[in-house]
């Protein structure tokens, strides 16, 4: 036999009252050695998770059935069995014990009842066999081995009082608990930010070089696939098109479908692929103009519910954008930049700040910034047709709906590519690359000049965001649209940005040419955030554990920041000077 | 702490809006204390008379002073003197309290006992046999009305087996257990049964969402057992529906369930209130009546905050 | 929408039910019974089923049967429109509320308050006594009873549907607050309304027969089940199917009810709808 | 030994004369005592008073008290006592339910303390009966003093009350001082049970030794059991079908008489009473009683009945509603149906209104309903029965509406007249005429209902539905 920890040889999965009827997963065979990181990639739908959780049996609990095929796995004590013959109650005694496992959503996947203490004990208990204070203390260790400060009162915390990173930890630290020999990890940084994805990915790389565990890592990530493999395996409909050693399928891709994947993902390059059709040469007029925008929540507290003190949310913020310029503004979760998005648009109110749009230029007069929204099914209306859709921002304005507003609607479906026998049909019949090109031609309905996109492409899946970007861009060329980009994927934003301002803490630390900001970072926020970025480049990657958390936005009442002075590091590019 | 202070601050809005609330009504009922107490008779009044018996129950003055007279009371404690009974208000009510209370609790607790270990057994047998005939009984239960149940309860134990529970006078449970218990057990039953269905349907349903969860998976993937799962992981949460239910239904039957109390000859507060509008005892109805919303409002408070402890993600200051 | 019911197993027989419960209440209303409901026999007097009367006769000789045809409808009415009267009131005061929050939502949530805090069957009583018993005020009083439950139904979902994204998007546009609250929040209350109408009428069934049992609902010589019910009480002994098929008719209805509202729920819910695929 | 007893309705107060709800009278009976009361057959016998006497003219009426007579805190009933609640009774702040009857008192004198005489302004016999009432019972003067009646019971007769619990239960405990009598076994207890069919269930389940029962259908059952005694006792109270002449075509004489032509009164009665009870004209106490199928149309004349309507004008009919009240008595909502299905065969069509109890005395008292189904109140005196609604002077004239001068002056010649004979034949004319002038439709009387175990003897039933007679009961388990 060979020295392989799990070796799986023709699993077919499926689902449904008749499984044989409704396979999804059809003949998958792969190998894992202790020690080594297998990453399993491929498009949503393609059986990733299916099989995973197969490998530990919980696909019978989502009404999944193993149809056929075998997955010999070497225990502790070098006996063999095969998963996919278990029972109920051996199988009770490998999961956790010999196969731990991490799951893409940190936020739903631990008991929100229960405390994060309680949840991690539990599994010493289990597999250790401790009790009492025991299990407490080795509660805390765990904690603090995946680096959660104040591990003893996080300890008696529910999890919803903990970041989606801190929890991805606490997951990990379930996992990694029962010391398991391997561990599979579908997702984990999916949900993430990109800074506490890098974390996440130390700790799992920390953890393959202390112990010999082998590690299933499941992503549609490709460049984080380049970071922490040692083998990747390719997966399309439910089979294996490729596998082989990361260096090897990275390089020289074999099956389209590879070479597809990895042409169609943005990739992060450093800046090297920034757009260039743009440049600020006082030829185009300006389409919009920010100026100190300022945002404050108040936070009410005590018996009489007063505004105690603020949150930050958006601090003097300016900027400006041309018409044809595309200004992307990222930073991580939290950092303001939806609510900056949200006070351009009037959502919510700013406490300070002038904003000007342009209301001469090419656009209509009525409503010159329009705005895409990040999830485009909680964008559309389900209950209203495609037509009633497209017809909303015309009726808002006071116009009727005659045949040239019908003529325009067809116009625009055909011009984001959607077939236009689509106006009486309802957005769920729609897939969510489509649904936001809905969305997109909506917003241009009115001949907007700005378009803010929130997270535009961010819930599509890596090939179909190619399309909606590439489309953006057709569209702002086409049109002369002027676009606010906010994203927190950076490859994203190299493909599509001509500026960046990035926003940290609600503030605007860097701003500048796309090509000289991700080439040449000069803020030590912009350095993290672009150090973090994984990319096909970047092989085995030291991902480097940086537990630094956000600082808190909430000041009390009546105060008032300073900000740093701007410091200018080229013809378009500057940064807040730093103390 | 500050968000249970701040409900009970909204008390004395809602209470007053009941308190108006009632008094208007009560009086827009045709018919008066002095016919309620002299029936046909009361045609033979003279008017001085009726002027004297309008003076003995507060009714000679406008509502406004009647109401400030009697409002005024209430701000001090004093709810006044039922015409009826001739007895304060309070007393009467805080007599036929702790039989509402107790049958509100005993059927409270048959509820539960039967519902929710029935709802995560069907639950955790999903459209198996056992699941759906605890679905069609739970069905059934819900359906069939209460006061038919107990009807036909009294029915067959008295022709039948010439047996019934003690009706009439009540025993206090701090009198005699055994005896307090044997009057209340069956309406306990006939109100706890078809709770008992609704509960099986909530947590059934619950259970079901849950065991679908994401952190199920996790639990089991630490290789829990599938018991330690449902009853450790699951069942907390399925409690969280369960106990708004309990609770809204624990209100009502705290305002006293009248038509059981009527069919088991039981005194309690929903008999006391329905007699006070029949005889148009306004003091009675009024005390009783702020008292059945004060309780359904600590009720809905308690709920709310067990509701917070069970769990941690209701953060109450939202409210 | 009704396919999609039918294919439910729990909405097939509910609406099987209901169907048959409303063809007896239309023929009913319409007069179309095997005898005259109102009309009285002497000589038939509390007779038990028989081919000539096939749910017996009553106290005054009426065909049991027919009357039951009658009180079915009396009693659908009733439910009927204190359920759409409340549902109506509860969507139009839960929906303003939650829009326009503040002092209103203030006010209609306090009011609301005053109403649940209010014992159900007391208030109920007090309607029925000011307004004189009938099937109108049993309405009434029912549909007074139901509007906080249904405005505390629409005023949730209508909270967070207001933060939406396409009512952000909607408010982009410049759209007015009396059309995003037509068209992006009524429709898509129309799910939950739609279960909660259904529950509702189960329990309005059931709250107009216990009303009619306390002799506050539908006045004689017409029938309504709780009626019914109410007269089979003291002859139970004597004649125990007057108790038995209007007993079994309440429940037989309320159970078609409440398989319907359980059918929409799974097929309304979208946790619910992706499990039936 | 205690006698457990149910009823399902409780008593209402404790003021024996502002009570008039039969449930408190049943209860006020066993606790205070009047001057005089009546028998098992409507006789005048002695309670408080031993022995009484009018004067030749009738204007007079001396009472000698029982010597033996005590309160229940152990004070003696005097004189003073007597005129101290004749005094509350007629005092208007008082609002005493049973003043009207004594209003022609021009004078109470105690010459000693077991003597009291009343001086009316007339002769007036029938004083004596409404003497009997529980409503002219005697209270202390020290308690009327203290303002605790009402709240207290401190009264001369059998029984005391240990315990009230509204709602629930009433304790009784027999009073040993009691000077009409000795009772055997030692108080009562008695247990509200507000549906009768579980009052039914508590006598079959050996739960209750005595019950009384209102609803006729439930009594029925009671003889099946062998274990159980059924007493019915025919009662003074009537059940009828009140007209309102002052309401549209109810002013025709006609069509009255053609209402009472349609009524199959034997009907109603089969049907809503299952046959419990038997058809009565207007007078209804056993002295004066006659025949009924003599009085005008007591036999159903549907022709008769159409024919009159076409006189009047009314050969269609007319629509018009009836009130009843929700379950006082139990059987009224069935009546009204019966009625109404009577009437339609002459073109009346009915609708009925139910209404709470309290709702439909207010309507009624107002005068403000076409027709009401009613149970009222009998008196073993025709005059104290009537006066109040078919006299000229009458304080019900606005709610019976009707009035004619024979009627009048029958009534006055009834009240003045001491000659049972003479009286019987003045009556006797006076209902004759109101059967022909049919203001109302008289229908029937049915019985009062209670129920006993078979080891409970002795209990002696009452026409007017006291349960006085309880204190004769032998309990022999
Ligand atoms: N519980 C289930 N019931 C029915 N079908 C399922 C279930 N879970 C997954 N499937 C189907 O199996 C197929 C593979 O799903 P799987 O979750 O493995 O995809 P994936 O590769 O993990 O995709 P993603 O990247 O979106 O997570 C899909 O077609 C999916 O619809
Ligand atoms: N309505 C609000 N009330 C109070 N605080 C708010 C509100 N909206 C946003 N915030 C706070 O303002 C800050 C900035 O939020 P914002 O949504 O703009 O971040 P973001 O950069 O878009 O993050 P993400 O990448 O997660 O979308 C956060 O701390 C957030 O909690
Ligand atoms: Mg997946
Ligand atoms: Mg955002």
């Amino acid at each position: 036999m060979t020295g392989h920890l799990l070796s799986v040889r023709d699993l077919r999965v499926g689902f449904g009252k008749v499984p044989e009827d409704n396979e999804v997963v059809h003949g998958v065979d792969f190998d894992l050695t202790a020690g080594e990181t297998l990453a399993i990639v491929g498009e949503s739908g393609s059986g990733k998770s299916v099989t995973a959780m197969s490998v530990n049996r919980l696909i019978g609990y989502s009404g999944g059935r193993i149809l056929g095929g075998s997955m010999m796995f070497t225990r502790s004590d070098g006996t063999q069995v095969d998963l996919a013959a278990l029972d109920e109650p051996a199988l009770e005694k490998i999961r956790g014990r010999d196969i731990g496992m991490i799951f893409q959503e940190p936020m739903t996947s631990l008991n929100p009842v229960l405390t994060i203490g309680t949840q991690i004990e539990e599994s010493f208990r289990l597999h250790h066999g401790m009790s009492g204070a025991g299990a407490r203390v080795a509660a805390r260790e765990a904690l603090e081995r995946v680096r959660i400060p104040d591990a003893e009162r996080r300890l008696a915390n529910a999890p919803h009082q903990l970041s989606g990173g801190m929890l991805q930890r606490v997951m990990i630290a379930i996992a990694l608990a029962a010391q398991p020999r391997l561990l599979i990890a579908d997702e984990p940084t999916t949900a993430l930010d990109v800074t506490i994805q890098a974390q996440i990915m130390g700790l799992l790389a920390e953890m393959k070089r202390e112990t010999d565990t082998g590690l299933i890592f499941i992503t549609h990530d490709i460049g984080l696939v380049a970071g922490l493999a040692d083998r990747i395996m390719v997966m399309q409909h439910g089979k294996v098109v490729e596998q082989g050693a990361i260096d090897a399928v990275l390089d020289d891709p074999q099956h389209d479908y590879t070479k597809h994947l990895l042409n169609a993902v943005p990739h992060f390059s450093d800046g090297k692929s920034v757009r260039r059709d743009h440049s600020r040469d006082g030829k185009s007029g300006r389409a919009l103009d920010v100026k100190g925008l300022t945002v404050r929540f108040p936070v009410r507290a005590g018996l009489l519910r007063r505004a105690r003190s603020n949150v930050h949310a958006v601090e003097d913020v300016s900027f400006d954008l041309m018409q044809g310029e595309t200004l992307a503004v990222v930073g991580e979760s939290g950092s303001g930049k939806s609510t900056t998005a949200r006070a351009i648009l009037g959502l919510v109110n700013a406490t300070r700040g002038e904003i000007t749009a342009d209301k001469t230029g090419l656009g209509s007069a009525d409503k010159p910034v329009q705005m895409v929204f990040q999830n485009p099914n909680a964008s559309l209306n389900p209950r209203l047709t495609i037509a009633q859709i497209l017809a909303e921002p015309l009726k808002a304005v006071g116009r009727h709906i005659d045949e040239a507003a019908r003529a325009r609607m067809v116009e625009l479906l055909e011009r984001v590519e959607l077939p236009a026998d689509s106006l009486p049909r309802y957005p769920h019949e729609f897939s969510g690359g489509q649904r936001q090109r809905l969305c997109i031609a909506r917003s241009l309905m009115l001949n907007p000049s700005v378009l803010v996109l929130d997270e535009a492409v961010s819930a599509l899946d890596v090939s179909v965001q190619a399309r909606v970007l590439d489309l953006l861009a057709d569209l702002q060329r086409e049109f002369g649209l002027a676009y606010l980009f906010v994203s927190h994927d950076m490859a994203v934003v190299e493909r599509i940005a001509h500026r960046i301002a990035v926003l940290y803490a609600g503030q605007i630390v860097e701003m500048g040419s796309a090509a000289s900001v991700l080439a040449d970072p000069r803020h030590s926020y912009t350095k993290r955030l672009i150090s973090a970025v994984p990319s096909i480049e970047r092989r085995h990657m030291e991902f480097a554990i940086d537990t630094r958390s956000v600082p808190s936005l909430m000041r009390p009442a009546g105060f008032e920041p300073d900000t740093a002075p701007w410091v200018e590091h080229g013809p378009d590019h500057l940064a807040r000077a730093e103390g | 702490m500050g968000y249970a202070i701040r409900r009970l601050l909204v008390f004395p809005v809602v209470m007053f809006g009941v308190s108006v609330f009632v008094f208007v009504a009560v009086r827009l009922v045709p018919g008066d204390a002095i016919i309620a107490m002299l029936g046909t008779e009361s045609g033979l009044l003279t008017p001085d008379q009726r002027a004297a018996l309008a003076a003995y129950f507060g009714l000679d003055q406008n509502w406004f002073v009647q109401f400030w007279r009697w409002f005024s009371h209430v701000l001090q404690g004093d709810f006044g003197t039922s015409t009826t009974y001739g007895k304060p208000v309070l007393e009467i009510i805080l007599n036929s309290f702790p039989l509402t209370l107790e049958l509100a609790l005993l059927s409270m607790l048959i509820a539960l006992a039967i519902g929710l270990p029935a709802g995560v057994f069907a639950a955790t047998r999903k459209d198996k046999p056992a699941d759906l005939i605890l679905r069609i009984v739970a069905m059934i239960g819900q359906s069939t009305p209460g006061f038919v149940v107990g009807l036909l309860a009294i029915f067959v134990l008295s022709v039948g087996f010439g047996v019934l529970p003690e009706m009439g006078s009540f025993v206090p449970i701090t009198e005699d257990p055994l005896r307090n218990l044997g009057q209340l057990i069956l309406p306990a039953l006939t109100l706890g049964t078809a709770f008992a269905a609704a509960v099986i349907r909530i947590s059934r349903a619950a259970m079901l969402d849950i065991l679908s969860e994401d952190y199920v998976r996790t639990a089991r993937s630490k290789g829990l057992s599938d018991r330690k799962v449902i009853w450790r992981h699951a069942l907390p949460n399925a409690l969280i529906p369960v106990v708004t239910l309990s609770g809204v239904e624990f209100g009502y039957l705290l305002g006293g369930a009248v038509l059981i109390e009527q069919i088991f000859a039981l005194p309690g507060l929903g008999r006391v209130v329905l007699d006070a509008i029949q005889q148009r005892d306004y003091a009675l109805v009024q005390g009783s009546v702020l008292f059945v919303a004060f309780n359904f409002m600590v009720v809905n408070l308690l709920v709310d905050l067990a509701y917070s402890a069970l769990d941690p993600r209701i953060r109450l200051d939202k409210g | 929408m009704l396919r999609t019911i039918f294919k439910h197993p729990s909405g097939r027989i509910g609406l099987t039910i209901i169907g048959i419960f409303v063809l007896a209440a239309l023929l009913g209303k319409l007069g179309i019974t095997p005898h005259d409901p109102l009309m009285q026999d002497r000589l038939a007097r509390l007779q038990g089923p028989s081919a000539q009367h096939l749910f017996g006769t009553d106290l005054f000789g009426r065909d049991v049967f027919s009357r039951l045809m009658m009180g079915i409808g009396q009693s659908f009415v009733v439910a009927f429109f204190s359920v759409a009267a409340a549902s109506l009131f509860g969507t139009v005061l839960g929906l303003t509320a939650a829009w326009f929050g503040g002092f209103w939502d203030g006010t209609v949530m306090r009011l609301m308050d005053v109403l649940l805090a209010f014992p159900a069957i007391l208030l109920a009583l007090l309607i029925i006594a000011i307004f004189g018993p009938s099937g109108w005020t049993s309405v009434l009083a029912i549909a007074i009873v139901y509007t906080p439950i249904f405005t505390r139904v629409v005023r949730g979902p209508a909270l967070s549907l207001k933060t939406r994204d396409f009512v952000d998007a909607a408010r982009t546009f410049g759209s007015g607050r009396g059309y995003i609250m037509t068209r992006h929040l009524m429709l898509n209350l129309v799910a939950p309304l739609s279960v909660q109408i259904t529950l509702a009428l189960a329990w309005a069934l059931l709250t107009e027969a216990g009303l009619s049992f306390l002799g506050l609902g539908t006045q004689p010589p017409y029938a309504s089940l709780g009626l019914m019910l109410a007269d089979a009480r003291n002859l139970m002994e004597m004649a125990p199917w007057l108790l038995f098929f209007p007993a079994a008719t309440v429940m037989f209805a309320v159970l078609g009810f409440n398989l319907l509202g359980d059918a929409m729920r799974d097929i309304l819910d979208p946790k619910t709808r992706r499990a039936l695929g | 030994e205690t006698l457990k007893m149910a009823w399902s309705q409780d008593a209402t107060g404790l003021d024996p004369h502002k009570q008039t709800a039969f449930s408190s009278l049943r209860l006020l009976e066993l606790l205070y005592e009047p001057l005089v009361r009546l028998d098992a057959n409507l006789e005048v016998t002695p309670a408080i008073a031993a022995s009484w006497e009018f004067n030749d003219d009738a204007t007079q009426i001396t009472f000698h008290l029982d010597p033996d007579a005590r309160f229940q805190n152990g004070a003696a009933v005097t004189s003073a006592d007597v005129k101290a609640s004749f005094e509350r009774i007629l005092n208007e702040e008082t609002g005493a339910a049973a003043r009207a009857n004594f209003a022609s008192i021009t004078g109470i004198d105690t010459p000693d303390a077991e003597t009291v005489v009343f001086t009316m302004d007339g002769p007036n016999v029938p004083i004596l009966s409404a003497m009997t009432s529980a409503n002219a019972s005697v209270v202390p003067a020290a308690e009327i003093e203290a303002g605790t009646i009402g709240t207290e019971a401190v009264g001369s007769g059998p029984f005391v009350l240990a315990e009230w619990v509204p709602n629930s239960k009433v304790t009784l405990t027999t009073n040993p001082d009691w000077a009409g009598g000795t009772v055997s076994y030692d108080g009562i207890d008695i247990n509200v049970l507000p549906d009768e069919t579980a009052i039914l269930a508590a006598l079959r389940s050996g739960q209750v030794d005595f019950a009384l029962l209102n609803d006729p259908l439930i009594a029925t059952l009671v003889p099946n059991e062998a274990s159980l005694t059924l007493n019915k006792e025919p009662v003074l109270a009537y059940h009828v079908l009140q007209l309102n002449p002052a309401r549209g075509a109810m002013a025709e004489l006609g069509v009255r008489q053609a209402i009472s032509c349609a009524v199959d009164r034997q009907e109603v009665l089969d049907t809503a009473l299952l046959g419990e009870g038997r058809v009565t004209g207007p007078l209804t106490m056993p002295a004066y009683r006659t025949d009924p199928s003599a009085l005008f149309c007591y036999e159903r004349d549907v022709e008769k009945a159409k024919a009159l309507m076409a006189e009047t004008g009314y050969a269609d009919g007319f629509s018009a509603t009836v009130m009843a009240a929700t379950g006082e008595p139990p059987t009224a909502a069935a009546e009204a149906q019966v009625l109404q299905s009577q009437l339609a065969e002459i073109g009346i069509d009915l609708t009925i209104e139910m209404m709470e109890l309290n709702v439909y005395v207010d309507a009624w008292l107002k005068g403000d309903f076409d027709m009401a189904v009613a149970l009222n109140g009998g008196r073993d005196d025709p005059y104290t029965m009537y006066n109040r609604y078919w006299t000229k002077a009458g304080n019900l004239q606005h709610v019976a509406n009707y009035i004619d001068d024979e009627l009048d002056s029958l009534m006055l010649e009834g009240r003045v007249e001491t000659d049972l004979a003479k009286r019987k034949e003045i009556f006797a004319q006076f209902e004759q005429h109101l059967a022909e002038a049919s203001p109302w439709v008289w229908l029937y009387t049915g019985y009062n209902y209670t129920a006993q175990q078979n080891y409970i003897s002795g209990f002696a039933p009452n026409a007017m539905g006291s349960l006085f007679g309880l204190t004769s009961v032998s309990i022999d388990k």
